[in-house]
């Protein structure tokens, strides 16, 4: 059963919307009446423009207040959440070594030439976020950190080499689509030397949404206001079913 | 932050609105309205509406000729009281079906009426002291937040809606929510009845909507562990009925303004007199706390000019609150932030204006209200200048703070302009909390001598008023620029001199309850 | 020749525009997802969900920004202005007494249940607004402010009586449109009256736009920031023009 | 607003400033870098590209056997003008063009070497100080504005696109524009060439990008009737010769941090001291204002925590700047508004640290920084906290403001964002323009307090840096946190030990000119 909603002024289903916006004319009335033109164009209706002034010789800046007439059916969407399980570090570390029975082997890194490290760091380090401690405080995880501005090539042969088991990589700077590009560009590797099913592969930054993250083929993303716990969560549950099945398989295989 | 005041300069300020009030009172004791006899009959427990939906105290003091009109409704109707033996909500009704009129008890002896009316009176006196006790309890076993107090407006004009975005707004940090009243409402000499979902502008103040709000911030305040307030409108035609209205639903506080009706609304000045003070007592006894309405001197003229004006007219609002029994803890004086935001400096002013009101009426639970004016179109200037309001208040110890809307210029606010504007106070007031009490003001700087520029300016007008009395002084327009003579206005026929044999036990059960001899 | 603009982030035609709206949803990452999904609904590309939480129960607010398709031809717009003949006090009295010979009668009022004088009163009274003298000030004008809520039905019946030259009608609410309603009901009045071509009509408040008070049947129309010489000037020019325009029709039957 | 500080404090930061540098002053005095050489190549002439688009400097510095390049390209290059005659643009083009080589000149005497660059160094620097004059002439009848001095950022990659946009910000109200570079260029070992439209995150320093828009901000300041100044980035592998360029092309400022590339890009520690000091004697001489990026250390760690390593920094940043020559009215020295928005009473803290800077640094023409990692994708929050930044700055009187941007967290300012920051801080040092100068700091109170701690925690640091020497120091992460060893890093392979005839015509006349014996 679908349930549509629209946006909320402050009567149900008025579809009040603000927006604002620069164009590239001077002030003058006609400039707010294109304004108002090309809102109705975006289809908005009632559109009032409340502001409209000149800020620099052939720019002006309007506020607008209108009505959409769209709507969108929230119980149709399901983006599923990477932040399914909560659990503490301690219970975590209790959680992998029953199920898993040996060290998380993580390998974390700012790729491209992106070199904002606070966000990756924040997951990883000792210190953590926002008073949840990070990664390397795990006493069932074994973190390597490689800070910013890494090359994808570099991170998967240190997976390769040393079978990391989950890999997490970050990304801040969105412009020109950077960070899918290198995303993508990570995942890529990975199939082509064998390894994505080896590794679980998480993607974060202040951008980041599960959704995207699986459509970039990665197996969660976590975005703004991630806390580690949610990623170490994650990682160990993830694992524990990977290894669950694979023993099941590698069972049938034998009879 | 503390102001150097001359404080002999206060002193005498507050003598000269002593002076200014009390012809005022001589003249409010000796006199009576149509509002106020309905009061009566509500407390006493008439209500309900008649043919086309008059509301039955309308009908019965309607009723009364001048001549028993004049002796108080209470006499007339205590009389059919003691005749028929009914109770008042029941006669009420039966006079409103046509099956008695007052007219036909007027046989029965005044002392029979008086008798008849005492339980009565008493039971409703225990009533609302009931309420003003739950009122206590309630905030002590779910205390407020500490000062100053958010307070935001709903006005969709719906009860069910307003319900919604009150609830909303509460969660969203809001420790009192207003039901703006419906366009003109002040300007009925009735009060509706029933819930209403039809207003504009506002929501109309009814018993029932009273009733409905309260219930459902009774029910957030627990979820929240904390006492939501809620605030309605009284000044107007039915100063009297509204007081008795919210005393009886447990509202927190009320806008009540002894000149607000006169000079922003046109309603004649005998009537507002008379009516603010017989509301006021009510007020002072169910514990409501008053919001005088200053702030409306400030977006009708400038600012800056009209300083000396609002703190004269917190220093007569004051005087007439504490002549109706109010303590200082229930006088909610009024005060705006809205000074040209293009004025330089003119933060300054507003905080030399806010800390010298705070430190003139110490105890008094302050009232700030938001920038409006000034307020445009551009929502991004106008939520900067909601933030240094915010500053203001928390720098200087605001009781009550109105939350500024980054929409004021554009509509009434949205659901989520509510949020951002709490957001905004909640951030200010946390990040810059003890800034107020960490500075001092520079000694005969421009914040003090704006303040005492003020304060002087403010006892020279006081001066003017008292020369020629308070309603002269309306009628030369000494007040917001408006000129309104004694007898003009709205609602001056419902104004009559109290006969000798006046009867009306609510007033003088009050009266002896409340103000000193 | 025409011109078609987009909005302007940093870079011509990116078409960028800034949007806030509540849901009255929940906050989830589903609900995140639904805000991305109305703005596309919406017909915007390139949308960022940079903001959603939740504001209560059953409420979530969104900032978002994203690039419109649409753009609007600057060079078709021709939202005349009322503030064409700028002209000083001085310079108004002059042209008055000259072209016009007498004293021209104003009145103004806030109609409806509108009370919001202030605006009408910066036009008319002394004092006028941001410096500017209001049109009592004007030594060739005769001015009535009806002040609040005034009733079209006495506006109009006092124009009859006193030959009232421009009529200035006020509206700030501009609620469930009371400000078009209150409008249009003057403007009919005075037609039924037949004293529509006798006056120059004219309406203003925060809303009000030249355009609106062409459709409305109005000379002109003054919105937010008018100043009174503004009005002063359109009035007296408008009028001088029509008396020209009389005269020669006048002398035209004679002949 | 004054607060009471500890002189005697003070004092001994200084002087335990003076100590950390020493030494480093006698490594940096008896060695150079190829970026060095390469500036002195471009300061006589040189420039342009050869095959590959290697800039000239560069053929040439990197021609030369270490023999030759120990004793300062200058007197390799000296040798061959004097032999061909030519000037030192044509020369280097000749080299570029294959037409000579150095090594053909080694036969030389050095003398004549020595002798040949002298009238082409004397009309360098003639030319520089002409820029100067004409600076000073500029600001002189197009005079700035009142500080703080309002700072935007344009971004776009391409430098036509800055360019509107810088005009368009300039015309808003901004009195100074940075163009931010492309990333990572302060990570390339040369200076790109020509007029660029393509970068990443920002608009490559070129000495061509320099001339476009130093010309549109000289057209703009004449139509503005003030003036509106340029900055750009130095620190990085090219400190002298963007120093160089800048000097050229008559930038306004620079941003030039002694340690901030080591730190932050990973620089050689050996290679950065090199570098800053002489492209700071050429700052010096050609009159520009350095910026020194302490905010770097609040955007990657708590605020709370760092401010003690902040007021350290900016110590030795006016240690290294005062033993280049340059006095205090170019030092700006860098703070930032970085503490978390949430955090009870921040906004007293903020206060508390930008005027104990303020005040320890009287004439220094202080950089503040605005909120940048506590900024949301909830721009309306985002503008507040920008707006009490924007008070901070006027309140304590810092003089170069970097304006905030309410989409800080989203993308690098579109044209409208800058607009609203703009009027942002100007409605805020408007309204509140004289407020600092009315109010007084409680003694004792928590803002003073504050102030005291970071002051004497400041103290402690430079202790234990002292003790073990800078290098030592940032090698164990006394600074930000960041380990970096003194041999490690980008650009140590571009470090050399001057030998015992090393030859530098700009050092030693800058040294003569600037550098108190
Ligand atoms: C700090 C900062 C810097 C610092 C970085 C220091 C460092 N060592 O990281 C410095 C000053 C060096 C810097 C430089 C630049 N920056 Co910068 N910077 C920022 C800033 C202010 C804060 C970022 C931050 O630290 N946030 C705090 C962290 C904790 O949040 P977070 O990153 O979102 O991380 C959380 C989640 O996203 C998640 N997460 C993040 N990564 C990952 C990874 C995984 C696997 C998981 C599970 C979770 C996860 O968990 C974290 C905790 O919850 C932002 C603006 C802003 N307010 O966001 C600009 C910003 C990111 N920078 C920007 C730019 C353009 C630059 C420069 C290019 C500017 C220039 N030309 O100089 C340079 C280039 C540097 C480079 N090569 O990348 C832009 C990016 C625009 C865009 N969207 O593309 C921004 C948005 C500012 C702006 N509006 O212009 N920057
Ligand atoms: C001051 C004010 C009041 C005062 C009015 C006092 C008075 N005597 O005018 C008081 C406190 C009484 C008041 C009451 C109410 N108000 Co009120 N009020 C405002 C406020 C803050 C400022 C309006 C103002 O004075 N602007 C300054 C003047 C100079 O600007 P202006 O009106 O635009 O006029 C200029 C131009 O428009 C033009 N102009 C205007 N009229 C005309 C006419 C002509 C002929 C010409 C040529 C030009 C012209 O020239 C003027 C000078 O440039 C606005 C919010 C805001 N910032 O705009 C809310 C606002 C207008 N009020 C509002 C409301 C809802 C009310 C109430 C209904 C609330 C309530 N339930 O109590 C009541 C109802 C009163 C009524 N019956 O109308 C809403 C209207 C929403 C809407 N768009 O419909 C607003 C927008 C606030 C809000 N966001 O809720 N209000
Ligand atoms: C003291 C006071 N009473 C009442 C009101 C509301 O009055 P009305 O309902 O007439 O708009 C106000 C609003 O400004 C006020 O200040
Ligand atoms: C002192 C200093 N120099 C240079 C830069 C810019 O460096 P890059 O070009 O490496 O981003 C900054 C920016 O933070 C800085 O603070």
């Amino acid at each position: 059963m679908s349930r549509f909603v629209k946006p909320y002024g402050d009567t149900m289903n008025d579809g009040k919307v603000q927006m604002s916006f620069t164009l590239p004319v001077d002030w003058s009335e006609a400039a707010d009446e294109a304004a108002r033109q090309l809102a109705g164009k975006m289809g908005f209706t009632d559109v009032q423009v409340v502001e409209g002034r000149r800020i620099a010789t052939g720019f002006s800046f309007f506020v607008v207040y209108a009505s959409t007439p769209q709507s969108v059916d929230v119980e149709s969407i399901k983006a599923s959440s990477s932040r399914a399980h909560a659990m503490t570090m301690e219970e975590i570390d209790a959680f992998v070594s029953e199920r898993i029975g040996r060290k998380v082997r993580v390998a974390g890194a700012c790729i491209g030439t992106d070199a904002h490290t606070v966000g990756i760091d924040a997951i990883l380090n000792m210190k953590g976020y926002k008073g949840d401690y990070g990664l390397e405080r795990y006493r069932t995880f074994e973190t390597y950190n490689f800070g910013s501005q890494v090359a994808a090539e570099d991170l998967v042969a240190f997976t390769k080499e040393r079978g990391v088991d989950a890999i997490l990589a970050s990304q801040v700077v969105t412009q020109k689509g950077s960070d899918v590009k290198n995303f993508t560009e990570l995942a890529e590797l990975l199939e082509a030397e064998g390894l994505r099913d080896r590794v679980v592969l998480i993607c974060g930054g202040p951008r980041v949404t599960n959704l995207m993250a699986s459509e970039l083929g990665y197996d969660a993303g976590f975005g703004r206001g991630t806390l580690p716990s949610e990623v170490a969560a994650f990682v160990a549950v993830t694992l524990a079913d990977r290894m669950r099945r694979d023993s099941r398989t590698n069972g049938q295989m034998l009879t | 932050m503390e102001l150097r005041i001359d404080r002999a300069g206060v002193d005498r300020c507050r003598a000269l609105a002593a002076a200014v009030v009390a012809p005022v009172e001589e003249f409010i004791a000796a006199h009576s309205t149509v509002s106020v006899e309905r009061a009566v009959l509500r407390l006493l427990g008439v209500d309900g509406i008649g043919a086309d939906e008059v509301p039955v105290p309308n009908l019965i003091v309607d009723s009364l000729p001048p001549s028993q009109r004049d002796r108080g409704a209470a006499l007339a109707f205590g009389k059919a009281v003691a005749e028929t033996g009914l109770d008042p909500a029941a006669l009420g009704e039966a006079i409103a079906a046509g099956r008695f009129a007052l007219a036909d008890f007027s046989g029965v002896p005044d002392a029979a009426a008086h008798g008849a009316l005492r339980p009565h009176v008493g039971r409703a006196l225990a009533y609302i002291r009931g309420r003003r006790d739950e009122r206590s309890a309630r905030l002590a076993r779910l205390p407020q937040l500490r000062p100053p107090l958010l307070y935001v407006i709903v006005a969709s004009g719906n009860i069910y809606e307003d319900r919604a975005a009150a609830v909303a707004a509460a969660e969203a940090g809001a420790q009192i929510i207003a039901v703006i009243r419906s366009t003109g409402q002040s300007l009925l000499d009735f009060v509706p009845f029933g819930p209403t979902t039809e207003g504009f502008g506002g929501t109309y103040a009814t018993q029932a909507n009273f009733a409905i709000m309260r219930a459902a911030l009774d029910e957030v305040s627990e979820s929240l562990g904390r006492c939501v307030l809620l605030t309605n409108y009284a000044s107007g035609l039915c100063m009297p009925e509204i007081a008795t209205m919210a005393a009886m639903e447990r509202l927190d506080m009320l806008l009540n303004d002894s000149m607000y009706g006169i000079l922003f609304r046109d309603i004649n000045m005998k009537r507002t007199f008379i009516d603010q003070h017989f509301s006021r007592m009510l007020n002072a006894y169910s514990g409501i706390i008053i919001n005088t309405g200053e702030d409306n001197y400030l977006t009708t003229a400038d600012a800056v000019d009209q300083a000396p004006a609002v703190l004269a007219s917190q220093f007569i609002n004051e005087e007439f609150a504490h002549r109706a029994g109010m303590p200082d803890g229930q006088i909610g004086l009024g005060d705006a932030y809205e000074i040209d935001p293009d004025l330089e400096d003119g933060f300054l002013y507003q905080v030399a204006q806010a800390q010298l009101t705070r430190q003139i009426f110490p105890n008094a639970p302050l009232k700030y209200m938001p920038p409006t004016k000034h307020m445009t179109g551009d929502i991004f200037k106008g939520h900067l200048i909601d933030a240094l309001f915010n500053l203001t208040s928390v720098m200087t110890g605001q009781t009550i703070h109105l939350c500024g809307m980054l929409t004021e210029a554009t509509h009434t606010p949205y659901l989520g302009d509510r949020a951002l504007s709490l957001e905004n106070a909640r951030y200010i007031m946390n990040t810059a909390r003890h800034f107020g009490e960490e500075i001092a003001v520079k000694p005969g700087g421009a914040i003090e001598r704006r303040a005492g520029d003020v304060l002087s300016g403010c006892e020279e007008l006081l001066n003017r008023v008292g020369g020629m009395g308070l309603m002269a002084a309306i009628d030369t327009a000494l007040f917001a620029d408006v000129k309104r003579s004694p007898d003009g206005g709205r609602g001056f026929d419902g104004v009559f001199a109290r006969a000798g044999d006046y009867f009306n036990p609510f007033d003088e059960a009050l009266r002896r309850e409340l103000v000193p001899a």
